[in-house]
């Protein structure tokens, strides 16, 4: 065979090998390994006179090679229970193999391409960002419904339950407690803790002197949760952290 | 070509184009005089809002342009609305009311007073354009100050933040004190 | 709505898009299920096929696009002088296949069946929106996962990468029982 062969027309060892292989029209399953071997060093050797580039790869399977061929010549273990042996070229074999199924859909692929390249799209319609815009500055949509006493109780609201929670001797007092959490919010609260970060570890949902009605509606509303396969939790072991992470498949999103 | 393919090919340049298209060109396109060209296009027009279909072909000085049908119009607004839409909640409510009355505040002093993270809910509202920075805290990592914008104002009818209902004093005064104890 | 209405909204919704749109978002548009909408934007994309229209819609992944058909490719490009898109070259072609097919995987993983070093065409591809990253591998050094895109699908008119076509599984079969018999 001839030495024309350019290394840089090739996509690897593999793909040179492949093509050595196809060339002499040899049984993949049955490579005459000296033959393959020495017509495979005698390009690289060819190349290796005018680049040094993308030689590596190539040297490193002329090593294989020549391991492959010298475990070869070496006299066959005649042992009882040498049944398992396996033919040195077996490993080579099945790479070569699962690179030419990849390789051979590389037609098909190029078929596509050619096809699909004759699809146009078109951008978005200038228009939707008008949309979208309008709905960010919409105050009035947001806010319907909304007077400023809504503002102004919840900031007497927030504030008296910060009272509450620093008093701890007269909040230890009161034996019915208006219901400030609701199972509802806490399951909004976790929905919106798993968008901003995808694993949370359960206390880092609290905040100190949180209050024990807080954690056991927050615990409920996390059982919620994941029976409504928002989330998914771990725990590595009993009483260790429980770690919250978004259900996979959950469709939950910034809306 | 078939007529049909030479509507189609003009639905096509209409389409990938996304402006008005000169008939000059589409005439080109399908190697056709201009005068045939206009008849087809017409027809076309007409098919398209005959059978009350979502795009339509206007006409726009002698130019042609695909849109959507006006008909149409509710329904895709529909959609970028509904993605985004989601009231006022109670925790952005609190998060706003904390806003309007300690501002300028940090996400920190926020997070004190309310005893939850306010990542979230101070983004959402910036985002609504209810709250805006407003500068930086003179202390360690110089945190963002947040304040209600000019349009949350209008919408409550204020000329200036000074003009807030006051608060019963009592409340403001020993909650300023629980957190200066806690600081 | 009737049918025909139905039509319209979607049409419109598609046209102006400009990307892929969810058929959950569809659905929401037209007031209906999942699976009637999906009955109905299949149902509408016969029609133009069928047609021979000049516009399209595609599956990409679940959603839908609207594109143009690939008969009249030759005369848009007639009138836009557009050059023709350079195609992929066989060792990115051979990356991406083995990427499509094995994903999500890691570059050592490639490396392995290519025998050659994968950074580059994985750089390329990840360059040019075909392949992104999925993951980290949990293993020593928490190699980076990648696999394709939508815009993988759309460069190559996938459906999804269940359309993928079938590897040769008898090459495979085929040697391990050669490399049996050889033992």
């Amino acid at each position: 065979m001839e030495i024309t062969l350019q290394l840089e027309n090739f996509q690897g060892p593999m793909s040179l090998l492949y093509h050595l292989i196809e060339k002499n029209k040899i049984d993949i399953y049955d490579i005459p390994i000296f033959e393959i071997t020495n017509q495979y060093l005698a390009i690289v050797e060819d190349a290796q006179k005018r680049s040094m580039d993308v030689m590596s790869e190539f040297l490193l399977m002329a090593a294989n090679l020549l391991e492959i061929k010298s475990r070869m010549l070496l006299p066959k273990a005649k042992n009882e229970d040498s049944e398992n042996e396996i033919d040195p070229r077996a490993e080579l074999v099945s790479k070569l193999i699962e690179y030419k199924r990849f390789k051979n859909v590389t037609e098909e692929f190029k078929e596509r391409e050619e096809a699909a390249s004759q699809v146009l799209y078109k951008e978005a319609d200038p228009s939707l960002s008008i949309f979208k815009q309008e709905e960010v500055v919409e105050i009035e949509d947001f806010l319907d419904g909304v007077s400023f006493d809504d503002i102004y109780k919840a900031f007497q609201e927030v504030l008296r339950r910060k009272e509450k929670k620093v008093d701890r001797v007269r909040s230890s007092f009161k034996s019915v407690e208006r219901d400030l959490y609701t199972v509802e919010e806490k399951i909004s609260y976790i929905k919106d803790l798993i968008i901003i970060s995808t694993k949370i570890r359960f206390w880092e949902i609290f905040r100190e002197n949180v209050r024990k009605t807080e954690i056991v509606v927050t615990f409920m509303a996390l059982l919620e949760c994941i029976k409504m396969k928002i989330v998914s939790i771990s725990q590595d072991g009993a009483f260790n952290e429980i770690v919250i992470t978004k259900y996979i498949g959950s469709e939950i999103n910034e809306a | 070509m078939k007529l049909n393919e030479l509507e189609a090919v003009i639905e096509a340049v209409l389409f990938v184009s996304g402006e008005a298209v000169s008939l000059a060109v589409i005439a080109d396109a399908i190697s056709m005089d201009k005068a045939t060209t206009k008849a087809i296009i017409n027809a076309l027009a007409d098919k398209y809002s005959d059978e009350k279909r979502g795009i339509h072909i206007v006409e726009l000085d002698g130019e042609y342009q695909m849109c959507t049908a006006a008909h149409c119009f509710d329904y895709i607004r529909s959609i970028y609305k509904s993605t985004k839409r989601q009231g006022l909640t109670q925790s952005l409510l609190e998060t706003l009311a904390i806003i309007a009355y300690k501002q300028p505040v940090t996400k920190g002093q926020i997070e004190e007073i309310r005893g939850v993270n306010a990542d979230h809910a101070v983004n959402k509202l910036v985002e609504r354009g209810l709250v805006c920075e407003v500068g930086r805290q003179d202390a360690p990592g110089r945190p963002i100050l947040f304040g209600t914008t000019k349009e949350f104002l209008r919408y409550f009818g204020f000329a200036s933040t000074k003009e807030l209902p006051q608060l019963d004093e009592n409340i403001v005064h020993n909650s300023l004190d629980a957190a200066k104890i806690e600081e």
